[in-house]
């Protein structure tokens, strides 16, 4: 009990610290650098969502990292919770006849609203986390209507696998291209602003960070609920 | 500063967030409701980090109408119409990571769950000293 | 040249296809995994050797942006070199982790190459916030690996590690946001120009934004008391896994850490860091000392060594200390700590009890587990060693240098845990215990990997050392490469590496020393030298007569040869540190090797290394007050002069084993092998003297003579030479081991020579050199013969031995002589020796003193009377009947030695003047004066001959009347005792020799109750009692972590807030930054509007003189 | 023009009419199964006039419409059964005026859930 | 407008007060992808509608399955 007073304290004393800082937490005009983002990035990249062009391209490197925490996770998450040999899961109950049609009518659709929104990421809000998160909920509906439904595993690591490694291999064209990697300019034509091919290889790269984070959330999903149940006890 | 602003609004529920987050990180024994604590405190942390880059009256960062243009020749846009756009990035960045952290703790509650057939953080102290 | 940033995207891609590998086997996937490592350590390489060659570091962008715009990175000489290193402990990691089941699931690879990925990039990058992503990627990386461990405790540890962590990446995550907010960029350098452009209305409060951020790092970098749930994770993962995390992440993060630093140049924050990396670095060390579980106590060691470098960070920053220390200690740690996981892990012992026996008959793990150790503790000639020197000499320098103190207190804690753990591990032979071999069966995979982690250590150290010696003793160079050799290659073959040892130091003599005898004696460098090695050449031609020496004995002893050499060729402080370090480790690595000496050779090293941190602490003095050069430290004055002398004399006195400091000294004379028990007494402990005469007196200065204290500081010196003499005497007589009694004795000895030094005069330091070469021969002779007796009969008790004057009458002869030079009686040297100290003593007028050092002379009569009679005289056992006489080299080497005495005695007059030429050179005159045979001194003259010829006659005299008129022994049968009802004491009571003073022992017995011995268990007692009491601060729950956390930065926060200048109070602060104007949108700052292309190329330039708070708050004002 | 959006602004407050009607039997309905009767039916046919308010609106917008009124046609009905199947199997008990448990019948299940008395 | 906005900063701060304090977990669960939604919602009133998008999908959509997921992976062994 004690120990939870003297976290609350803590907690109050924080507080205090970030209302010494609140000052800085006012409106301020845009700073030198994302003044450069805001007026020329239509002149660099033609992209309209000005996020996605810092997201896709000047700070392409970040969402690099991104993609790979995600994977790094969902990786992570399934060596922690791999199942052991020799186990095989129980079998669930399955959903009513209804749900289990009306998940795999879904499915098609939500998987191309998903697509939408990924294609459509330098232009609208959105992008390749998004779509992918969508995507993924098309899968977690299946798992839910049937849950001893095993999704194909092979496909989706080969889409994992291969998207990742082609966001990789743009990354390395443009460093061919350009001598910098992960480049936008000088790599394709950068197209007209506001229209669905322009902004180079933002769509390109948006659209495989869209299908390996549909694939990865997919596996997530996967994995949490088919999780190993039997755990080794007190050794 | 007005109290009653958007801005003012948004500061002061992410602190508020954060500072609840975190309290019941440290409070709460279930190791869900650690997991939870943390996942508002990151919440508030996004929403901070967002409101740092809030102009008050300005549009969002997406270029889709020619007024938001300095002159309709160039592609140059006035920077004195948008909000800041760098902060929303990089809180695009954060979510994914903290959704990341988060399932990997879930995991980890999972599993530890499976062997302790506990949930409460004390009875996962055996290593100390 | 390929672009460096491969170094991150060749990994990232090759982990998102290790899946797709893995589909078509899994060695593929390894290998896959195996080449992108080769690859990167290749391409580090590549470019490690370009910089060599002089390139300038690489810029990376990224999206085709030059910095402020794009996020950069960096790649020059550091960066290669972390990359390098990490990408060298991840493919061995790689190796020895290949055949654990875990490595079954190919996810365990992924998260193995985006461990090592995460940490290049964090190495390399300069934006914060991809500092930020790569930190997490590294972190997850670590969180997700734990489970290679032992299911529950590994994943309870990495449960907890993530609760702290989380927070941690919270602090991390709003510092760095609104960092951006205050200076409108993200790029690194970028900041760190517009730091000092931001508006003076926030510019207070940035101190508490590095605050939070430093919270963060510091929780990242396992600070005290953030360590909790790190400690826990050495525990419970995996060894192999965290020597993973130890080599790669850990020295990433840190890099990091240094890169955020950068920016506070706010004293405050640097303050925090230095204070918490100093408080881990005490802390941990010291609480690890009550540690019984070893790889938990490796935790304790990890932390505690990450402290030290977090210490380090702004010291560095600001010039105070180089780059290159920090970095020495870097590497040093991160091999040395994999070598050492990888082999906890290969053991399997979870306590220290478990590791008795480790490794016993497998040579190579031994020596790689020996090396590590002394690698981790700081000793010579591992890199570690040369960078603690430069911190310690750059501390020293510097405004900071009382920051040494703790320093060097952290570092002897570490000597007694690590130390202990070596000790536990070879309990003594008659503890019983028969060694316990636990964990898995492993193939050659994994054991290479720690062979190849020390072997890096040992290269690199050597190559170092090679830079450090005087570049005309590649001699001793060669002869301690000869002694690793031996060391290293294996075989039983005691007899040829004796001789082998025999032949290097009889090449090496005849390298190094001057061959005229007057040359070679007339220089202290000259004598000693003679000294150590006649000795070693004495001991080795010894060693061939009795060849049951353990492996690396001979190895070890020429690694100690050459460093006592390299000590008296020292110029520099640090050759002369370096050198006697090197002389400490090999010597107790030889005390270790005796069969019951696991507690000798524990307390031999931790005073013997507990004296080095003095000895050290005395540089330090002296290079604080710029002195780098031996012969410089005359320049010495005032204070610094005596506290420089103070240490020094600390230091040495400990290895001379002084009164109150002597507690390990007669185990570890007695406890040693018994060929190397004749070097250590004989010949290591003159050493000490030589370092008193020649590098203490210059410290002292003019203080010795000025007496600017009340008490003398060397009249206190020569009173606890007295003691010393006199209580070692006492104590030997009471005796009933004979290695024992010699051992005592030696310390009594060399005591006379510390009083010699004491009185510091002409007459004063003639006896004292003269006691040297004295007891170096007497000594060693007496040792060796002992060993000869041990060798044929085994036994060491004075009750298991008797008569034995018939079996070996040469060894009688030697033990005779012995003692009549030891007791100080004409004829023999030993007489000429005490005559000249009670000389100098009472021209001195320490008149006390003379009795004093009378009485112990006295004294030791009875105790050399036992050496004859008990094992010479009397009957014969039965059970000794078939000794036979020792081995012919014993006998020789022996025979040198009576012959040196023997013409020392005849001819005292010949050594002293030529000795005298030292002590002239020292004090510019002498005090004796000679002619033809005679010495003639204050109070009298000696002739050598004459004396000799006297009692020649007296002896032949007395010898044929006891031969003609004596008494017959009569034969009485041993052992053989009628008993009357009372219980029967065991036979060994009855002999006659056991207790053989016992009634003295009665009326001594207040006297020698051992104060000294009860002083030093009180310490170590406490000392445990408090660290046990400490350690209950971890107390295992992940909550009570992540409470340290936050009240961490509550209570900094508070104290930030309360110390801030009045901008950053938080008193309406809302209407503050209205009131400025400054975020009044639309008349953004000029600064906006200048254009952003910054000079690419511009590194970490941090004006170290700014100071964010101070200027804020002038500006607020 | 302004007819135009008149009567889109009509429909759209006949949706809102219906939802408000879904929400009153959501307060008002005795157990779970007839509120989610309430809830569903109601609120299915609400938002379809909503979306058709604003498609006469904003006439621009009706592909994109009508890709909506077709996803709350497919899910709304299956969601709510769902949710009623599982309120079933978790046990939760009609309320004392229903009389018929035609689902109980089809599992062949024995031990009736209905009919308890509430706590 | 900035009443609703102040609803919903209440809304948000209640939620996760509650969802603190809360003994359910399911309920807890839902009350943080609520303090998600009303976060989300927030977003979007700060002219962020990407990051807007990505809480509703990510935090308060994907996050509370996960959680939700947990949740019932932490039951079910109670029972048998």
């Amino acid at each position: 009990m004690i120990k939870q007073l003297v976290g609350l304290l803590a907690v109050l004393a924080v507080a205090a610290l970030f209302v010494a800082l609140l000052p800085l937490m006012a409106p301020t005009e845009l700073g030198p650098v994302t003044r450069h983002y805001v007026e020329q990035g239509l002149v660099e990249n033609r992209g309209a969502n000005l996020v996605t062009s810092i997201v896709v391209n000047y700070r392409g490197f970040d969402t690099l990292g991104e993609v790979t925490v995600l994977f790094l996770s969902v990786s992570g998450a399934g060596f922690v919770l791999r199942r052991r040999e020799g186990l095989v899961p129980e079998p669930q109950r399955r959903s009513s006849e209804l749900v289990q049609t009306a998940s795999r009518v879904l499915f098609a659709p939500i998987v191309l609203f998903g697509a939408y929104i990924f294609v459509h990421g330098h232009l609208t809000p959105g992008g390749g986390f998004q779509g992918g998160a969508v995507i993924a909920s098309a899968v977690l509906l299946l798992l839910l209507a049937d849950r001893d439904r095993l999704l194909p595993h092979g496909f989706l690591s080969v889409i994992e696998s291969f998207s990742g490694f082609g966001y990789v291999v743009t990354g390395f064209v443009g460093l061919a291209a350009t001598g910098s990697f992960l480049a936008n300019r000088g790599v394709i034509d950068l197209g007209t602003w506001n229209r669905l091919f322009s902004a180079g290889v933002i769509p390109v790269i948006y659209v495989l960070i869209g299908l390996k984070v549909g694939s990865e959330l997919a596996t997530l999903l996967d994995t949490m609920m088919h999780a190993d149940q039997a755990g080794e006890g007190h050794r | 500063m007005n109290l009653l602003s958007l801005h003012a609004l948004a500061v002061g529920t992410a602190i508020v967030l954060i500072l609840v987050g975190l309290a019941g990180a440290l409070v709460r024994r279930n190791l869900l409701k650690i997991v939870l604590g943390f996942s508002i405190a990151d919440s508030g942390v996004n929403l901070l980090i967002v409101t740092l880059g809030h102009i008050p009256g300005r549009t969002a960062p997406i270029i889709d109408d020619p007024k938001l243009l300095k002159d309709a020749g160039s592609l140059v846009v006035d920077a004195s119409k948008v909000v800041d756009p760098l902060p929303q990035a990089l809180v695009l960045t954060a979510i994914v990571i903290g959704v990341g952290v988060t399932a990997l703790m879930l995991a980890f509650v999972v599993r530890l769950y499976a062997q302790g057939k506990s949930l409460d953080i004390r009875d996962f102290g055996r290593l100390k000293w | 040249m390929v672009s460096p940033i491969l170094l991150v995207a060749v990994p990232l891609g090759a982990a998102f296809l290790l899946p797709m590998a893995d589909r078509l086997g899994r060695p593929v996937a390894r290998g896959l995994h195996l080449l992108t490592l080769l690859f990167a350590g290749g391409l580090a390489l590549r470019w490690l050797m370009a910089f060599q060659a002089g390139a300038p570091a690489e810029l990376i962008t990224t999206g085709g942006w030059p910095p402020p715009i794009g996020i950069s990175l960096r790649f020059g000489v550091e960066e290669a070199v972390l990359v390098l290193l990490a990408a060298a402990v991840a493919f061995v990691a790689a190796l020895h982790l290949a055949r654990r089941e875990q490595a079954s699931d190919v996810r365990g690879l992924v998260i193995q190459l985006l461990l090592v990925t995460g940490s290049f990039g964090l190495i390399m990058t300069r934006d914060l916030f991809n500092v930020f992503v790569f930190l997490e990627i590294s972190s997850i990386a670590t969180y997700a690996i734990v489970a290679f461990g032992r299911e529950r405790e590994g994943l309870e540890a990495g449960f907890k590690y993530m609760v702290v962590g989380s927070a941690a990446s919270i602090f991390v995550l709003l510092g760095i946001a609104l960092l951006y907010k205050a200076t409108g960029t993200l790029n690194l350098d970028d900041m760190l120009n517009r730091i000092h452009d931001v508006p003076p209305a926030v510019a207070p409060l940035l101190g508490g934004v590095l605050l939070l951020l430093a919270t963060g790092f510091l929780v990242e970098t396992k600070m005290w008391p953030f360590n909790g749930p790190a400690i826990d994770l050495y525990d419970g993962v995996e060894p192999g896994v965290m020597a993973l995390v130890v080599g790669t992440v850990v020295n990433a993060v840190l890099w990091t850490f240094w890169k955020v630093m950068l920016l506070a140049g706010d004293a405050w924050v640097s303050t925090v860091v230095m204070t918490v990396g100093m408080v881990t670095f005490v802390v941990s060390n010291f609480l690890a000392i009550r540690q019984g579980r070893v790889r938990r106590m490796l935790g304790y060691s990890s932390s505690a060594q990450l402290g030290l470098l977090v210490f380090l960070l702004p010291l560095v920053r600001d010039g105070h200390v180089p780059l290159l220390a920090a970095a020495l200690l870097l590497v040093n740690h991160t091999l040395a700590k994999a070598a050492l996981l990888w082999l906890a892990g290969l053991h399997g012992g979870e306590t220290m009890e478990d590791w008795a026996g480790a490794f016993r008959g497998r040579v190579a793990l031994g020596v790689t587990l020996l090396t590590s150790v002394v690698a981790i503790t700081g000793l010579p000639p591992f890199p570690g060693f040369w960078g603690k020197w430069e911190v310690v000499a750059s501390l020293a320098r510097s405004p900071f240098a009382w920051w040494i103190l703790p320093l060097l207190l952290g570092s002897l804690f570490e000597f007694v845990y690590y130390f202990g753990w070596l000790r536990a591990m070879r309990p003594d032979e008659d503890e019983g215990a028969a060694p316990i071999v636990s964990g898995a069966p492993f193939g050659i995979l994994e054991a290479v990997a720690p062979l190849l982690m020390a072997g890096a250590l040992l290269a690199y150290g050597l190559w170092w050392t090679a830079f450090m010696l005087p570049p005309d003793a590649v001699a001793l160079l060669g002869l301690g490469l000869l002694g690793l050799v031996l060391l290293i290659v294996p075989g039983r073959v005691p007899r040829a590496r004796a001789g082998l040892a025999l032949v290097a130091m009889l090449v090496t003599a005849w390298l190094v020393l001057p061959l005229k005898v007057e040359l070679l004696l007339g220089t202290f460098e000259g004598l000693f030298g003679a000294i150590v090695l006649l000795g070693g050449i004495l001991v080795a031609l010894a060693g061939l007569g009795t060849g049951n020496e353990r492996q690396g004995h001979w190895g070890l002893l020429l690694v100690l040869v050459a460093s006592s050499l390299w000590i008296l060729r020292a110029e520099t402080l640090l050759a002369f540190f370096a050198a006697w370090e090197i002389m400490t480790w090999s010597s107790w690595l030889l005390v270790r090797q005796g069969r019951r000496a696991s507690r000798a050779a524990w307390l031999y090293i931790l005073f013997g290394a507990g004296g080095g941190l003095a000895v050290l602490g005395g540089f330090a003095v002296a290079m604080g007050a710029g002195v780098d050069w031996i012969r410089d430290l005359g320049h010495l004055s005032g204070l610094p002069a005596l506290a420089a002398f103070s240490l020094l004399a600390a230091g040495f006195l400990a290895k001379a084993a002084a009164w109150g400091l002597h507690v390990w000294a007669p185990g570890a004379y007695s406890e040693s092998p018994d060929t190397f028990s004749p070097f250590l007494s004989g010949v290591v402990s003159k050493l000490p003297v030589f370092a008193l005469m020649t590098v203490a007196v210059r410290a002292g200065g003019e203080v010795l003579g000025a007496r600017m204290l009340p008490v003398e500081p060397l009249h206190a010196v020569a009173w606890i030479g007295g003691l010393t003499a006199l209580g070692m005497t006492l104590l030997a007589v009471f005796q009933e081991d004979m290695k024992r009694l010699l051992a005592y004795s030696s310390v009594g000895q060399v005591a006379y020579a510390i009083v010699g030094f004491a009185i510091l005069s002409p007459l004063g330091w003639s006896a004292a050199l003269y006691q040297v070469v004295n007891h170096f021969l007497f000594k060693t002779m007496l040792f060796l013969a002992v060993a000869g007796v041990i060798y044929r009969t085994g036994a060491r008790r004075f009750s298991q031995l008797g008569g034995l004057i018939t079996r070996m009458p040469v060894s009688f002869v030697f033990v005779l002589v012995g003692i009549i030079a030891v007791a100080g009686v004409p004829p023999l040297s030993g007489f000429a020796a005490k005559w000249l100290l009670y000389q100098a003593l009472m021209e001195k007028g320490w008149f006390f003193l003379t009795v004093v050092m009378m009485f112990a002379s006295v004294v030791a009569f009875p105790y050399l009377f036992r050496l004859i009679h008990s094992i010479f005289l009397g009957q014969l056992r039965d059970d000794l009947r078939e000794t036979r006489e020792a081995p012919w080299p014993l006998l020789a080497a022996q025979f040198v030695l009576l012959g040196l005495i023997m013409a020392l005695s005849v001819f005292p007059g010949a050594f002293l003047a030529s000795v005298d030429r030292v002590i002239a050179a020292t004090f510019g005159g002498t005090g004796l004066r000679y002619e033809q045979w005679l010495v003639t001194g204050p109070l009298g003259y000696l002739s050598g001959p004459g004396i000799m010829a006297m009692v020649m006659v007296l002896f032949v005299v007395l010898f044929l009347f006891l031969f003609f008129a004596g008494p017959r022994p009569v034969k009485v049968k041993q052992l053989d005792i009628v008993y009357a009802g009372e219980v029967p004491p065991p036979p060994e009571q009855v002999h006659v020799a056991y207790d053989m003073y016992r009634h003295y022992k009665r009326a001594w017995e207040p006297a020698l109750r051992s104060w000294v011995v009860r002083f030093w268990n009180f310490v170590g007692e406490t000392a445990d009692g408090i660290a046990e009491t400490g350690r209950k601060f971890y107390t295992g729950n992940g909550q009570t972590y992540l409470l340290y956390t936050l009240l961490f930065l509550a209570i900094l926060g508070l104290a930030w807030a309360s110390a801030a200048p009045a901008g950053a109070s938080p008193a309406g602060p809302g209407e503050r930054a209205v009131a400025t104007g400054a975020c009044d949108p639309g008349t953004g700052p000029e600064a906006a509007a200048e254009p952003i292309e910054r000079d690419p190329g511009a590194g970490g330039t941090f004006p170290a003189a700014a100071t964010l708070c101070p200027v804020g708050a002038r500006a607020a004002e | 023009m302004e007819i135009r959006e008149l009567v889109g602004a009509l429909v759209t407050l006949g949706g809102a009419a219906f939802l408000f009607l879904g929400a009153l039997g959501i307060v008002r309905m005795p157990d779970l199964y007839n509120r989610m009767q309430a809830g569903t039916k109601a609120t299915t046919l609400g938002n379809i006039l909503t979306l058709a308010g604003l498609a006469i609106y904003e006439p621009a917008w009706l592909p994109k419409l009508l890709l909506v009124v077709l996803f709350v046609l497919m899910t709304n009905p299956v969601s709510s059964h769902a949710l009623a199947r599982a309120a079933h199997r978790g046990r939760v008990p009609l309320s004392d005026i229903s009389v018929e448990d035609a689902l109980a019948e089809a599992y062949g299940e024995t031990a009736e859930p209905a009919k308890e008395a509430r706590p | 407008m900035i009443f609703i906005d102040l609803v919903v900063c209440l809304l948000a701060i209640v939620s996760a007060v509650w969802a603190i304090i809360a003994r359910n977990l399911v309920s807890a669960v839902v009350l943080a992808g609520v303090v998600s939604l009303a976060v989300s919602y927030l977003f979007l009133r700060l002219a962020a509608p990407d990051v807007a998008m990505t809480e509703a999908a990510i935090g308060a959509g994907l996050s509370t399955v996960i959680f939700l997921i947990a949740v019932r992976r932490t039951e079910e062994e109670e029972k048998r």
